[in-house]
């Protein structure tokens, strides 16, 4: 048969976001593949050179426009150790609620968004929908629904409104009602099952290879790698979560895996509403003046959390200078969404093709940056 | 720092360390010469350190050097090592690390196309990645202003304002 | 989680077919469209009564979409620009880090979220408090004292201790250390309004900026560029500049004046003479002379001397300087820093001739034909008295005699003046209570009590000596009469001074946040053996022959200028100072500075 | 056939459309409802099809262009001898293998104006497309071979009028329960709807050979696709659940197996087409093959 | 007679802009930001298909393109060659700041400052990103624009194509890209 060569993408509907795959194909096999990336390359390590520290508060979030949560923190986590501030204790634990919340927004988009590639588009109604409640405790907490600005150096932006605790109890009850009916739509589906099922493999080797983290490596791996448990930050080792991990990663595991995350995500929120100190400061001044003078002590210094798709890090220099001197970020899905394309979508039939994006957990603007 | 100490004292007696930074106490910061950065991550993939999380490089243009750093991270411990490397800013090239560490490929490909360092090695990294067409220097370059790249390439909008400014004299 | 598969299992969604969808009604988006929450970061809302017109916005704007306009119908008062921010949402991001700096608190956002139009225009936007579409929208996103991003609190300057500070005339202020120098360098938000109020006109953002880039030389000359007496002003000015600051719109103003004395106490010397004699011209274009050598009179010869013109600076007593070597105590303005300005000016190239009166030593006309122009700028050295009772006494003494003396005994020139131990003041500027506090050093200096008592017609707040000196003066111990307005000097049948007669008053705020005092019949008598008197200097202008007298337009004291600093009637004669705008040091640099530009054009002129 | 038939014919043909079109915008709310929403205007279909029609296109030569001509007039022809419960514009023409051969003239035509686009997506899809035919046509024929053995009729109408007679129980649904899931699951597929849709997946190939027709073309492909869903439906209406001996009768019938079929696909994801080859060849083939058997050799549920 | 024929062609231009306006099918390429954004609106609780808007597939099939935020100089010739290949009538709606005057990136070497210098674009939505609210607004503005026949930028596109042509080449100084070179 002749090979054709096919676009996955930047316009392809089976493809999240505005990224592209090159894909030689032959008959429905893939023989070849590349990614196309930079289609939303922006120059954010550029631009982030040119503004404040405090200005670059509006362009962080922007990096991985669907959980922008972690940029923030691991942008404030990086200045506060540089400049060594200790954030206040009410602070480490509306972080983590936001982090979790963020979390579980994207979780819910990608339990929900798997649908599409396997079409099953009533799953990504409702799993949009249900995010969409998330998005509104955003807006309440935030003042915006997508890019917060909220986890900023030294603290949070403002202080939790009243009440918000109440609503945040009731969208998870109402959250955890709906995933076993997410689960029985999906997951259970014996069509699903048949497609994902020992399909698109992730091999430990590979994951050692390619630096793959998150959920593929741990479904991989067979350990519990997680940045929460392995060195934790804000107030992760004061509650109790255990995350899935397993010896053999497929497309089901790692979707699976998914639906547990959020169970303990939910688990976190409750136990951090339960032991937020109820009142105190939130925020700690970074540097004496006005926003426009704050100054980092020079330094270098790598941080990183963890995001539903893996470790999510910046190396942040300083040179004492109101703007950072250099940023560089690592996208957690930098590794897979290139180097796997190249090296490992290859082999798979086009029909998986989208599934394999969806699964590896390849998110565009994080790589392009 | 007492996790990282026993570390660094190891490496200590093998290589030529030029000089070592805590940034907190599950990160090292270890300066190293060139020659010795390959057999240095060697040591530590056989180490535990399995996991390279990211490669990058700064431009130090006043010192005239760009500084490639090299995360490797250590997922049993917890530690992220940060090794950098000095190299001069005029025809900056360096030998790949994409026999030890494969995933580096893409990182060497990035930092070739916004830094212009080379990586022997790899013939890859000399492909274009995120830009397309681009035709001036590389753009993480310091002395790089993309403001006046972007006025000159993408005009901004000159607008006409449509509110008359309101007279309200504030006595 | 469950794992068995089912074929019926998806089959359960089907239950959602009789219940009611989660949609939101239609006309909860096009009709009324959903209200955004409390903290929404909605379209901007600026309240233009309280907005300053400072820029800050601007500045912190990530996304330069923030334009300061000017805007025709506002007036640029102190502390005010008539500008006011307009946005650009074709570039605004929506981080509401304006809302967060704003110092005046004008700017917030509101819930308003619609702005639908194919028309580019339309997104550049001039705020106001009614919203994008002329609706009213409640407020959303403001700032709190969490978000804030401006230092709404001074950094402590370094002071002498508080106790025994009386028994000495060191130098009450250390200055800033240089953790506290950045600091407080650091609250500047470089927006300009100072600039406007100073009378100089200084480049107060740009020598905070060097104080807070640590490049002092730059400071230095950022300083010479309007204010030759740096070493003074940063002691002892008025600093009008505070006041306007727009920090001090929600908190306490930038500490401007003591930054500028930073600069000028940590420049190593070489450069601040530098600095202060880089721009001296070579060239000579003229001769000018100039009476009189305080802070006009010496600011306007330094600048004729830099645009190239010789100058002799004529000067009545024994050192120039005027006030700042005559008036201010030592504790305020050590002698070594009038020295150093001083110095700094000789050095550029300014000749004074001291111990020479004009209109004694020296007439008007010979000045008029030796120089091509003259000014004046001859200061208020006539004491004011007070019209009551006995205020001929001989044992009343006058604050620019004592003041003086006791200046000439801190430099190690004259004796310590004579004084009693019980004694009255009577002012309410800041010079009575140099005299004041003075007296005080001088009574603790000899002997273990002191009493100073101080008699002013208003209270404490409406006092017109600067709040520290008030605070200060009542520390040190001096006993306040406030609400006193002295009726008469009473004196016993030996012809000696036993106290002062004083009336009642009482100070009402109008409507119009008009301060009155009104006196009642009710006398007291404070005592004490001597009074000294500071309620005021004018002017001696005996050294105008006759005929000019007639010809010059003199009100309440003051001469009348144009805006070039040319007296009317007189194109030769240039004023400043006192005798122009009444006392103040700022205002009498900045005249100086404007003479000597208005010397300059006229005497360019006349070449031609 | 002559001219009052063919009159007729295109009023059937136009009430074909008019009904057709009008269930697919009904669906479209109801499937809405199910995914928690409340969906477009019921007419919303129609307004799509006249939109596309009136929009320009752009040809891609005239294999392209042709094919769909071709194709959406064979299928309009196959729709003219489909009878409209019992509404027939040709009596006697409502035999299954005329409209089987007529039909497969319209879907040749559809696969030839894909492939003269020159995507490769299309080129794909089209493949699939067939692929597919092949997978459900074999179950499918099987069973109404088996229909038309065991009644010894290959009308449509005859068909029907026989079932009618048993009553309910006559429905050949009932009678022969295997063939109606053989039938049911092989009209999913022939529909194109989901678990069988793998030959327009949007996520895959971009919605296969659709993907370069736009405006008139489109709206043309619209068209033809309301006009197979009428044939593909009805067929099975009138093989297994006894046709209509009102228009009404036919209509209900005829909503409601649609609207079934709909939601089945909606709370279904899709097949590989490899994966829905195996499945045809595996459980509706066999069971196809069982019904086949039991009505050849057994007679079973024949009266 | 030439009057009539006019007369003919606005009653029946009027009908299709009816059809025309209220059957949008959106082109589905994610531009920038304003995409995540995108599925709340098509989704469950917004739900934009009750305006007879759907996705599609396929620049062939779509009505109106969205440019959802910020454009790379990469995207751009995507989005023009995307563009290029969409039926008449077809719409642009731009959102957000960046598509105005370059939003947050303004000063940024990869992206295009100001969308109207290289496609016409028939509206524009305020904010980063437009709330699902303001989106649905600005497609119920667009449904009223093409039903009065305001929505015209196409012509515009077509009658200016050398302006348009000169700006793109100008940024992006080739607009057909070759995608091999990079493999």
């Amino acid at each position: 048969m002749k090979e054709v060569k096919l676009f996955l993408g930047p316009q392809h509907p089976g493809m999240h976001g505005n990224y592209s795959a090159h894909m030689y194909v032959e008959g429905d096999i893939i023989n070849k593949s590349y990614a196309l990336p930079g289609m939303l390359h922006r120059g954010f390590e550029k631009l982030m050179e040119r503004r404040h520290w405090m200005g670059n508060l509006a362009l962080i979030p922007r990096i991985c426009v669907i959980e922008p949560d972690p940029n923030e923190m691991v942008y404030a986590m990086s200045i506060e150790k540089l400049a060594a501030i200790e954030v206040p204790e009410r602070a480490h634990w509306i972080r983590m609620i936001i982090l979790e919340l963020a979390r579980l927004a994207a979780n819910l988009m990608s339990i929900g968004g798997i649908g599409a590639p396997v079409g099953l588009y009533t799953s990504v109604y409702w799993g949009v929908a249900d995010r969409d409640l998330i998005l509104d405790i955003f807006e309440k907490i935030t003042g915006a629904r997508v890019y917060h600005m909220y986890i900023v150096p030294g603290g949070v932006r403002k202080d939790l409104p009243e009440g918000i605790e109440e609503e945040i109890l009731d969208l998870l009850d109402y959250i955890e009602g709906r995933l076993p009916e997410f689960y029985d739509l999906v997951m259970r589906s014996p069509i699903f099952q048949t497609r994902t099922r020992d399909n698109i493999l992730l091999p430990e080797e590979v994951v050692w290879e390619l630096g793959v983290t998150g959920i593929g490596m741990r479904s991989a791996v067979n350990r519990e790698y997680d940045i929460r448990k392995v060195k934790p930050y804000a107030r992760y080792d004061q509650v109790e979560f255990s995350l899935p991990y397993g010896p053999y990663s497929d497309a089901f595991t790692r979707v699976d895996f998914k639906y547990i995350e959020m169970a303990q995500s939910i688990s976190i929120i409750r136990q951090s509403i339960e032991k937020m100190p109820k009142d105190g400061p939130v925020r700690a001044k970074i540097a004496t003046g006005s926003a426009l003078r704050w100054q980092v002590p020079p330094g270098m210094v790598y941080s990183c959390v963890e995001s539903a798709r893996g470790e999510y890090g910046y190396l942040v220099v300083s040179d004492g200078g109101e703007m950072p001197y250099r940023i560089a970020v690592r996208g957690s899905s930098y590794p897979q969404g290139l180097m796997g394309v190249e090296k490992y979508l290859p082999g798979h039939r086009i029909d998986d093709a989208s599934l394999w994006m969806d699964t590896m957990g390849v998110c565009a603007p994080e790589i392009d940056r | 720092m007492n996790s990282t100490n026993k570390l660094v004292e190891e490496i200590r007696q093998r290589f030529e360390i030029i000089d070592v930074i805590h940034p907190d106490d599950q990160q090292v910061i270890l300066d190293i010469d060139k020659m010795h950065l390959h057999t240095l991550l060697s040591h530590l993939k056989a180490d535990g350190f399995r996991q390279l999380s990211l490669l990058s490089a700064v431009d130090w243009i006043k010192d005239n050097i760009f500084e490639l750093v090299y995360i490797v991270f250590n997922w049993d411990t917890g530690v992220h090592v940060l090794a950098r490397v000095k190299l001069p800013r005029d025809n900056p090239r360096f030998r790949t690390i994409t026999p030890i560490y494969p995933g580096a490929q893409y990182y060497e490909r990035d930092v070739h196309e916004f830094f212009g360092i080379e990586f022997e090695g790899n013939p890859m990294s000399y492909k274009p990645l995120f830009l397309e067409l681009w035709d001036e220097m590389p753009p993480m370059r310091k002395d790089f202003d993309p403001e006046a790249y972007s006025r000159e390439k993408f005009p901004e909008r000159v607008y006409v304002p449509h509110f008359v400014p309101k007279v309200e004299v504030i006595e | 989680m469950m794992k068995n598969k089912s074929m019926f299992s998806p089959l359960r969604a089907w239950k959602y077919l009789v219940k009611e969808p989660i949609t939101i009604p239609m006309e909860r988006i096009f009709d009324h469209p959903r209200e955004a929450s409390d903290n929404y970061r909605g379209f901007h809302v600026n309240d233009w009564d309280k907005c300053v017109g400072c820029g800050t916005c601007g500045e912190i704007c990530p996304t330069n979409a923030i334009t300061m306009l000017p805007i025709e119908g506002l007036r640029e008062t102190d502390g005010h620009k008539p500008e006011r921010p307009a946005i650009d949402y074709g570039r605004c991001s929506f981080c509401a880090l304006c809302v967060d700096i704003c110092t005046s608190d004008s700017l917030s956002m509101s819930k308003e979220y619609l702005h639908i139009s194919k028309d580019a225009d339309s997104f550049y936007f001039l705020p106001d408090a009614r919203g994008m579409h002329q609706t009213a929208f409640d407020t959303a996103y403001s700032r709190d004292e969490v978000s804030e991003l401006l230092d709404l609190e001074r950094y402590e300057i370094q002071e002498i201790p508080h106790e025994n500070r009386n028994l000495s005339f060191t130098e009450l202020i250390k200055g800033y250390s240089r953790e506290m120098a950045l600091a407080e360098a650091s609250r500047c938000v470089e927006c300009g309004v100072c600039t406007y109020t100073c009378p100089a006109h200084m480049n107060i953002p740009e020598y905070i900026r060097s104080v807070w880039t640590e490049d002092l030389k730059e400071g230095a000359q950022w300083l010479y560029e309007t204010n030759p007496l740096s070493n003074v002003c940063g002691r002892i000015c008025t600093h009008k500049c505070e006041t306007a600051c727009v920090i001090g719109q929600r908190g306490e103003p930038v500490a401007i004046r003591w930054l500028k004395r930073y600069i000028v106490d940590n420049t190593p010397e070489g450069d601040f003479v530098e600095a202060a004699t880089a721009r001296v011209s070579r060239q000579v274009n003229g001769r000018v002379g100039i009476i009189g050598s305080g802070p006009a009179g010496l600011s306007c010869g330094y600048y004729l001397r830099t645009m190239g013109y010789e100058v002799d600076i004529y000067e009545e007593k024994e050192l120039p300087g005027g006030v700042i070597r005559y008036g201010a105590p030592e504790y305020r303005l050590p002698e070594a820093s009038v020295k150093a300005d001083i110095d700094n000016i000789e050095r550029a190239g300014v000749k004074f001739i001291t111990s020479t009166k004009v209109g004694r030593d020296i007439t008007l006309e010979q000045m008029k034909d030796k120089y091509d122009a003259v000014f004046s700028a001859s200061g208020y050295w006539i004491p004011r008295k007070l019209k009551i009772d006995n205020v001929d006494h001989p044992g009343i003494r006058f604050s620019p005699h004592f003041l003086a003396e006791a200046r000439d005994f801190t430099r190690g020139k004259g004796p310590m003046p004579e004084f009693h131990q019980d004694v009255i003041v009577i002012g309410g500027g800041d010079v009575s209570f140099d005299v004041a506090r003075t007296l005080n050093r001088f009574q603790l200096m000899t002997n273990a009590r002191a009493i100073v008592r101080f008699i002013a017609r208003k209270p404490e707040e409406h006092l017109a000596a600067s709040r520290e000196e008030v605070v200060e003066a009542k520390e040190e111990g001096v006993i306040y009469h406030l609400d006193r307005s002295p009726t008469a000097v009473l004196v016993d049948d030996k012809g000696d001074i036993y106290g002062v007669e004083v009336a009642v008053c009482e100070t009402v705020v109008d409507d119009r946040g008009r301060a009155k005092t009104v006196c009642s019949e009710e006398k007291e008598i404070i005592r004490g053996t001597e009074v000294y008197m500071a309620v005021g200097n004018d002017p001696d202008f005996v050294y105008f022959p006759e005929e000019m007298m007639e010809a010059l337009t003199i009100e309440n004291n003051k001469i009348a200028i144009n805006e070039k600093g040319q007296v009317e009637g007189f194109e030769w004669l240039f004023a400043g100072g006192d005798i122009v705008r009444g006392p103040d040091i700022i205002s009498a640099v900045a005249d100086g500075h404007q003479a000597a530009v208005g010397i300059d054009e006229y005497l360019m002129n006349r070449k031609k | 056939m002559n001219l009052v038939n063919f009159a007729y014919g295109l009023l059937l043909l136009l009430a074909a459309f008019v009904f057709q079109t009008t269930l697919t915008g009904i669906n479209r709310k109801v499937v809405a409802r199910l995914q928690r929403r409340r969906g477009p205007k019921f007419y919303q279909q129609f307004i799509d099809i006249f939109k596309a029609l009136s929009k320009g296109s752009t040809t891609h030569g005239w294999v392209f262009d042709f094919g769909v001509i071709m194709a959406l007039g064979g299928i309009m022809a196959t729709a003219i001898f489909i009878p409209f419960g019992p509404l027939k514009a040709v009596p006697g023409m409502d035999n299954i293998f005329i409209i089987a051969y007529v039909l497969a003239v319209g879907m040749l035509g559809m696969a030839m104006s894909a492939s003269g686009s020159g995507n490769p997506w299309a080129s794909i899809g089209v493949s699939r497309a067939l692929t597919n035919m092949l997978a459900y046509d074999i179950p499918f024929m099987m069973v109404v071979f088996g229909l038309i053995f065991a009644f010894d009729s290959s009308s449509l109408s005859g068909l029907a009028a026989i079932q009618r007679e048993g009553g309910l129980l006559g429905w050949n649904v009932l009678r022969f329960p295997l063939g109606g899931i053989v039938a049911m699951i092989s009209l999913q597929g022939m529909l194109g709807k989901k678990p069988f849709d793998s030959f327009i997946a949007p996520a895959e190939i971009a919605s296969g050979p659709m993907v370069e027709y736009g405006g008139r073309h489109l709206g043309m492909l619209f068209l033809l696709h309301e006009y197979s869903t009428f044939i593909e439906v009805s067929l099975i209406v009138h093989l297994f659940f006894g046709g209509g001996a009102t228009v009404l009768e036919f209509m209900v019938k005829y909503a409601v197996i649609y609207t079934f079929l709909n939601l089945v696909s909606n709370v279904l994801p899709r097949f590989k087409i490899d994966q829905a080859v195996t499945f045809f060849y595996k459980v509706p083939l066999a069971m196809a093959v069982v019904q086949t058997f039991l009505i050849i050799f057994l007679g079973m549920g024949v009266a | 007679m030439t009057t009539n024929a006019k007369d003919v062609r606005k009653t029946w231009e009027k009908i299709a802009d009816y059809f025309r306006a209220h059957s949008i099918w959106m082109k589905w390429y994610c531009t920038g930001c304003g995409a995540i954004e995108m599925p709340p609106t098509m989704t469950s609780r917004f739900d934009m298909e009750r305006l007879g808007m759907g996705p599609m597939a396929t620049p062939r099939q779509a009505d109106v393109l969205l440019i959802t935020g910020y454009l790379s100089a990469k995207t751009l010739r995507r989005v023009i060659y995307s563009y290029e290949q969409m039926q008449d009538p077809k719409y642009v709606v731009g959102f957000g700041s960046c598509t105005l005057n370059g939003g947050i990136y303004f000063d940024s070497y990869a992206t295009m400052t100001r969308l109207d210098h290289y496609l016409p674009v028939d509206l524009y939505i305020a904010g980063c990103m437009p709330r699902p609210e303001a989106i649905m607004n600005s497609f119920d503005t667009l449904i009223k624009m093409i039903e009065k026949g305001e929505a015209k930028g196409w012509k515009h596109y077509q009658e200016n194509h050398e302006w348009y042509r000169r700006n793109q080449l100008h940024s992006l100084k080739e607009v057909y890209v070759k995608d091999e070179f990079h493999e």
